[in-house]
């Protein structure tokens, strides 16, 4: 062993001179050399790279941000691209894993070139990129990645939509304000970092404002039986449950309540806002509440256009990942075009102003930390539609 | 290489790797992309080589391997957090860096190898079809404790941990463990997993020690395995329970089914073939599809991954169960001289 | 007469309601030279697997060198002298013959502690942990170490095991098989390559069961002189399971008959030849084998 | 006391549907002492079936007897077709290779199954789950108190499957020629082919019975928790071979009563102590299982021959 250990170190101080160089011009790291920024003037095309998990049981939600992202360009195309230059998009999936999303971003950054990078819906996987478009210095958009960490990660990385703190707090407020509810049970998904973020706030927030937590309970991904779990809190005897997870589980979870005999209202986020939620839960999720970036119904024209066009595409109504994958690709577009030139700085930059962006979740303006600050809306399930109920303001 | 002195034998081959990647990390410093695919790749190795150790050289089956691997990273990653702001004084910062790196990885292996004693200890006197379940078993609880501990950053995992890692610490723990595997095959050690993998009643009557050895060699794989993820967690931004499931555990199972129970050699080109296939794959249709089409079945090579994976287990042991290589190596297929060679110097 | 090396007193067990063996005796002293004979299913293997530790008796004592193994493990007993071979051949099947013999061969230096200051601790303590179980595992995590830093202490050794086994070849007339695969040996030199694996664990007592089975004349007449030639060579008690008479009757000064797990018979082989109760338990065996049927459980 | 009713409930109605898939695992290591790891995911295609069929025919007729059955006997012919070729080309090829060679063509089938479902292109369903049409409309079946405890039909019919499918099961093997087959084909199957069984055709019935078996439970799952999604399989099957191995593999009722006390423990690991470890019980309670008593609660401990 001494021995080994003893020639690796000296491996390590070999090593060391072998470094230097590369340590002095960025932190170590997979991408950790600057790419040569891509010549705008090749070619009559701008490549814009996405990373989503296109497999596993996060399928779903890469699915919609691509199409999203892709309306939003096709569009940008059809209006004459940016600086004249058709807009290209490349894809790649990261099967819902961190070191994939790495891999899927360093090749985008140093093969393809591409001039920013657009990504995932969990928070892991857009860390993860972050860490490789921020050394390598391009700018990084995620759409629905709401937890704050994301955007810690340096001054390249941008965030279209609110976050967790803010999310949970909405809901919260709109539990003891308007639902004057004192007892909320909490279940949460273990296996999604956005569970377990909104969670964390709203027990915080709700108990600020003087409720009380009555029964946390879990629940993984890809589970259908929370019956146990939904007997145990209907002990507690709740007169809310706060369910911060995806449709996919919060359909059936809604059956089940319903099923035991659980009336009080459910309340959740962003996360249920799909179609799928009423093929899955069908007349057990109505009546419940959620917090959101936009309502579908928003009589305003381009929400309506953009409804109707998405319909038009894919067939269903957009779920939130779908329209705010969207404005993501509004804003990079707007960014692009507002830009002096198309090397990644000056698009960063360009990114950093956006102010008052109309995107079809309510205009996006970005603050120095690079969150979008934009208000939420709470909406209540209703047959085969999300009504509006109320807009909550930072 | 038999006029080697004995005394010099051990280490030689070490320091001469050593000074070799040394020179090659020069060259690849700054090509990042090529650095991070050939650290995925050589993870891949040392994880397939140390599987290899307990399903091809003791011929038991264990499909944790993940688990051992979330260990070490989640340990390792724990470890280099808090040593981050810490530096040895009198170095040049990328050497106390790398000598940091190094306590984390050992640490790391060293937690995962205790896993595997534990998990060893009671599961392996079972019949291999139980253990390889008990393994798997082992591998999901490691996943469900961690996503439950905020230490561990539960579902979110662990991010900022220092991203040392390099091309040559990587390739010099690959060396390492094909070196650690190839002595043990040619050590009374060895000979007794051999034994035990080939006829356990036997190996029992002859005086083996069946489960001590079987428990020894369960460690040595999960230390290495412990390593690897430790390595993982300093090149890869952040980890979380996501990348350490069961579907992991597979494709390590793979790749040594695939090179071969019991071939080193072979667990080694499967782990690179393995590894590079998708990537390779994704840039030919890029070449040849053009940007429109060309993305879309590069979509593809993705999604069509773990079906292939899958598929490729089956037509294996259909057709070729004794994988690639069988339970030779590369070597054994090289002229007379050479093997006579090989003998002069054990 | 010399202490026994191996010594069984009163010992039986049951599967389940089926009686395999009971009230078992026997003790073998070196020079010996005894025979373990009986119809399909009498009994003789399971008795092999009592003493060797396969099974554990449910009645009486079995000890080897005087020490009560009862409990032990296979592999403990074999390391205190006691070695077998198997009625279906159980070789080391892809490994070469030379590998076969190398894996039984001790390292009787351990690096540490010395062999005989273990088995000294050992006899001071019983039970699975303290001390002894301590040095030992000492022992083994330092052999691992040299073996993985390839010490020149370690070449050495190797060295002087692959001398060893080439030896134990040599005395089976095996040689020319060093490097062949186990698996590709005709049928006769696997049974010598089975007795080869046997002695170079460096046994007192050896347990053959029917080490001629499946040969022709010749190798057994061949196979009749080793066995008597490894008696005297290597100091060792042997004790033989055959099914052929002759053999048995050949070489055997003492031979003990089971039938339905009791002992019949037992002593000089005219005498166990002309014993009635032998006669009728074979004529009823040789009557069934006459008819091609086997007794369910044969070879237990 | 409602809670723990109700969650008594919950538990065997959780259990049933182990019991089904684990009778089906156990039939097969039976007869061919293989880990059938595809066992879940056959499941799964067969609830897929199901969906697809129950689509079909429509919202009326699907919930017609009639309706119903042909749904069950279209998943479970499918299925049992599934099985054959399983059986037939992965399987049957590698009988005279050692066991692991066969485990790991099992779990290489698991995932061709469980991760080909989740493609998006040609008939494959992709990855998101889907409704499974209510075919058999849920009723309270029996209401406690001020609806505390409220037992559902379909809770009630799953059980009743589950025992009557043990009843036959068990009759098939000890009463029936074929079950005769079965138990000297898993005793020693070359033996059995001396004395004239024909191996090859009861080892093939054995998994066409189990794959049908594992369509029905997946019916029966589907309907418990309303979804079908190409992973469901992988979960049950883990956790139908864990309850299993519990009951003594090999053996039908201690595969039910197995299955059952399996679902109730986790039932009650979630109801009464933290629901985040519920995935580490079955698994914990597997190895318990193995150290204390490796034969499970009704096998018998068998001599290793030597």
């Amino acid at each position: 062993m001494r021995t080994l250990l003893a020639a690796t170190a000296a491996a390590a101080v070999l090593l060391g001179a072998g470094c230097e160089k590369k340590s002095a011009t960025a932190p170590a790291g997979p991408a950790a050399a600057p790419a040569p920024a891509p010549a705008p003037s090749a070619g009559n095309t701008v490549l814009i790279g996405e990373v989503f998990s296109l497999t596993g049981d996060k399928a779903t939600f890469g699915i919609s941000s691509r199409n999203g992202i892709e309306m939003a360009v096709k569009e940008a195309n059809a209006a004459g691209g940016v600086k004249g230059k058709k807009i290209e998009t490349r894809v790649y999936d990261d099967q819902g894993k961190p070191e994939e999303a790495a891999n899927a971003t360093t090749r985008l950054v140093n093969q393809d070139q591409v001039v920013l990078v657009l990504g995932e819906v969990a928070s892991s996987n857009s860390i993860a990129m972050a860490h490789v478009a921020q050394p390598a210095q391009v700018p990084m958009i995620t759409p629905t990645s709401t937890n704050p960490k994301v955007t810690e990660v340096g001054d390249y990385i941008f965030r279209v939509c609110f976050i967790d703190p803010f999310q949970g707090f909405v809901m919260a407020k709109f539990a003891r304000d308007n639902l004057k509810l004192n007892k909320v049970a909490v279940l949460r998904d273990l296996r999604s970092d956005y569970s377990t973020g909104l969670t964390d706030v709203f027990t915080r927030k709700f108990t600020e404002m003087g409720g009380k937590i009555v029964a946390v309970e879990t629940y993984n991904q890809g589970d259908s039986d929370f019956r146990g779990q939904l007997t145990a809190i209907k002990r507690a005897g709740p007169d809310g449950i706060y369910i911060p997870g995806y449709y996919n589980e919060v359909g059936v979870i809604a059956k089940q309540a319903r099923e035991l005999g659980l009336t009080v209202p459910l309340m959740g986020g962003d996360g249920w806002d799909s179609e799928k939620l009423f093929e899955l839960g069908g007349s057990a999720v109505e009546g419940h509440y959620l917090s959101n970036h936009y309502s579908a119904d928003d009589p305003s024209p381009r929400v309506r256009k953009f409804v109707a066009d998405y319909k038009a595409a894919y067939g269903s109504v957009p779920d939130a990942l779908a329209t705010i994958a969207y404005d993501a690709a509004g804003v990079a577009i707007a960014a692009m075009r507002r830009a002096p030139d198309l090397s990644r700085k000056s698009i960063r930059d360009a990114i950093a102003q956006t102010k008052d962006y109309p995107g079809v979740g309510g205009s996006v303006t970005l603050d120095e930390r690079r969150n979008a600050v934009k208000p939420a809306v709470v909406l209540k399930v209703g047959k085969g539609k999300f009504d509006y109920v109320t807009t909550i303001n930072p | 290489m038999a006029s080697i002195p004995a005394p010099l034998r051990g280490v030689l081959p070490v320091l001469l790797a050593l000074v070799v990647l040394a020179g090659l990390q020069l060259f690849v410093g700054d090509l990042p992309f090529f650095v991070y695919v050939s650290s995925l790749v050589g993870v891949n190795i040392i994880l397939a080589v140390s599987l290899n150790i307990v399903n091809g050289m003791t011929g038991q089956f264990s499909i944790g391997h993940a688990g051992f691997m979330a260990v070490g990273a989640y340990v390792g990653g724990k470890l280099a957090l808090e040593m981050k702001d810490l530096a040895i004084a009198g170095l040049p910062s990328a050497a106390s860096d790398q000598l940091q790196l190094l306590a984390s990885l050992a640490v790391g292996g060293a937690a995962a190898a205790l896993a595997g004693f534990l998990v060893g200890l009671p599961s392996l006197r079972l019949r291999g079809d139980y253990l390889a379940i008990v393994t798997l078993g082992f591998g999901e609880m490691i996943r469900v404790i961690v996503s439950n501990l905020e230490v561990f950053g539960r579902a979110l995992g662990l991010s900022g941990i220092p991203q040392t890692s390099s091309f040559m610490m990587i390739w010099a723990w690959v060396f390492l463990v094909v070196l650690v595997a190839r002595r043990i095959q040619d050590s009374a050690h060895g000979r007794s997993l051999l034994a035990i993998r080939e006829d356990e009643v036997a190996a029992e009557a002859m005086g083996v020690d069946t489960t001590g050895y079987k428990v020894r060699a369960f460690v040595i794989s999960s230390f290495f395995a412990g390593v690897a993820g430790a390595l993982f967690a300093h090149f890869v931004p952040i980890i979380n329970p996501g990348s350490f499931t069961f579907v992991k555990s597979i494709e390590v199972v793979t790749m040594v089914v695939a090179g071969g129970l019991g071939s080193i050699t072979g667990s080694i080109v499967a782990a690179v073939v393995l590894t590079l296939l998708p990537e390779v794959l994704r840039s030919l249709f890029l070449q040849v599809g053009g940007l429109e089409g060309g993305a879309a079945l590069a979509q593809k090579v993705d999604q069509i991954r773990m079906p292939v994976y899958g598929l490729l287990l089956v037509i294996l042991m259909l057709a070729r169960p004794q994988g690639l290589f069988g339970s030779r190596e590369f070597w054994d297929a090289l002229p007379r001289w050479w093997t006579r060679f090989r003998r002069a110097a054990p | 007469m010399t202490a026994p090396l191996l010594e069984a007193q009163g010992v039986g067990i049951h599967f389940g309601g089926l009686k395999a063996l009971s009230g078992f005796d026997l003790s073998i002293g070196q020079g010996d030279l005894k025979g373990l004979i009986g119809p399909n299913g009498a009994g003789k293997t399971t008795a092999f697997n009592v003493l060797t530790g396969v099974y554990l008796p449910s009645a009486g004592t079995v000890r080897v060198m005087g020490e009560v193994v009862n409990g032990m493990k296979p592999h403990q007993i074999n390391r205190r002298g006691l070695a077998r071979t198997f009625q279906n051949i159980r070789l080391f099947k892809s490994l070469t013959a030379l590998d076969n013999v190398r894996v039984a061969c001790l390292a009787d230096s351990y690096p540490v502690f010395s062999r005989r200051r273990l088995d000294g601790a050992r006899r001071g303590s019983t039970g699975r942990f303290g001390l002894p179980a301590a040095m030992a595992a000492l022992n083994n995590y330092v052999d691992w170490w040299r073996a993985l830093l390839l010490t020149p202490g370690f070449q050495e050794e190797e060295r002087e095991l692959t001398r060893r086994a080439d030896g134990f070849l040599e005395v089976m007339g095996l040689h020319h098989r060093r490097d062949e695969e186990a698996r590709n040996l005709p049928y006769g030199e696997q049974r010598r390559l089975e007795i080869a694996r046997a002695l170079a664990t460096g046994p007192r007592v050896l347990l053959l069961d029917e080490p001629a089975a499946g040969m022709n004349t010749r190798e057994k007449s061949d196979l009749m002189v080793l066995i008597r030639e490894l008696r005297t060579r290597f100091e060792l008690g042997i004790l033989v399971i055959e099914h052929d008479m002759k053999l048995v009757m050949g070489i055997c000064e003492d031979i003990t008959v089971l039938d339905y797990g009791e002992t019949i018979a037992r002593g000089a082989p005219e005498r166990v030849r002309s014993d009635p109760k032998v006669i009728e338990a074979y004529l009823g065996d040789s009557y069934l084998a006459a008819h091609g049927m086997s007794v369910p459980g044969a070879g237990r | 006391m409602g809670e723990f009713v109700q969650h008594l409930i919950n538990g065997l109605a959780a259990g049933t549907i182990y019991a089904l898939v684990a009778l089906g695992y156990t039939m097969v290591y039976g007869v061919l002492k293989l880990i059938n790891f595809a066992h879940g995911d056959v499941m799964m295609v067969g609830t897929f079936f199901a969906y697809a069929v129950a689509r079909g025919l429509g919202r009326p007729a699907n919930t017609s007897f009639l309706g119903v059955t042909v749904i069950f006997l279209v998943a479970m012919a499918g299925c049992a077709l599934l099985g054959l070729v399983i059986e037939r080309f992965a399987y049957r090829p590698l009988r005279e290779k050692p066991r692991l060679t066969a485990l790991i063509t099992a779990i290489g089938i698991s995932f061709t199954l469980s991760y080909g479902f989740q493609l998006d292109f040609g008939p494959l369903p992709g990855a998101a789950p889907r409704a499974f049409p209510e075919i058999i409309p849920p009723r309270e079946w029996l209401i406690l108190g001020d609806r505390a405890v409220v037992i559902w039909n379909w809770q009630v019919i799953s059980l009743g499957i589950a025992l009557l499918l043990m009843v036959a099961l068990q009759s098939l093997v000890y009463r029936t020629r074929f079950g005769r087959a079965m138990r000297a084909v898993s005793f020693d199957h070359r033996t059995a082919a001396l004395m004239g069984i024909p191996v090859d055709r009861v080892i093939a019935l054995t998994f066409m019975l189990g794959s049908a078996l594992a369509a029905g439970a997946g019916i029966l799952f589907a309907l418990k928790d309303t979804v079908v999604q190409p992973l469901m399989g992988l979960y049950v099957g883990l956790k139908a071979f864990v309850a299993a191995v519990i009951g003594g593999i090999g053996n039908v009722p201690g595969a039910v009563v197995g299955g059952l006390l399996l679902g109730l423990v986790e039932e009650f690991v979630v109801g009464y102590s933290a629901s985040s470890w519920r995935d580490a019980v079955a698994f914990s309670f597997l190895i318990l299982v193995l150290l204390v008593r490796p034969s499970g609660l009704f096998g018998r401990a068998t001599a290793e021959k030597v």
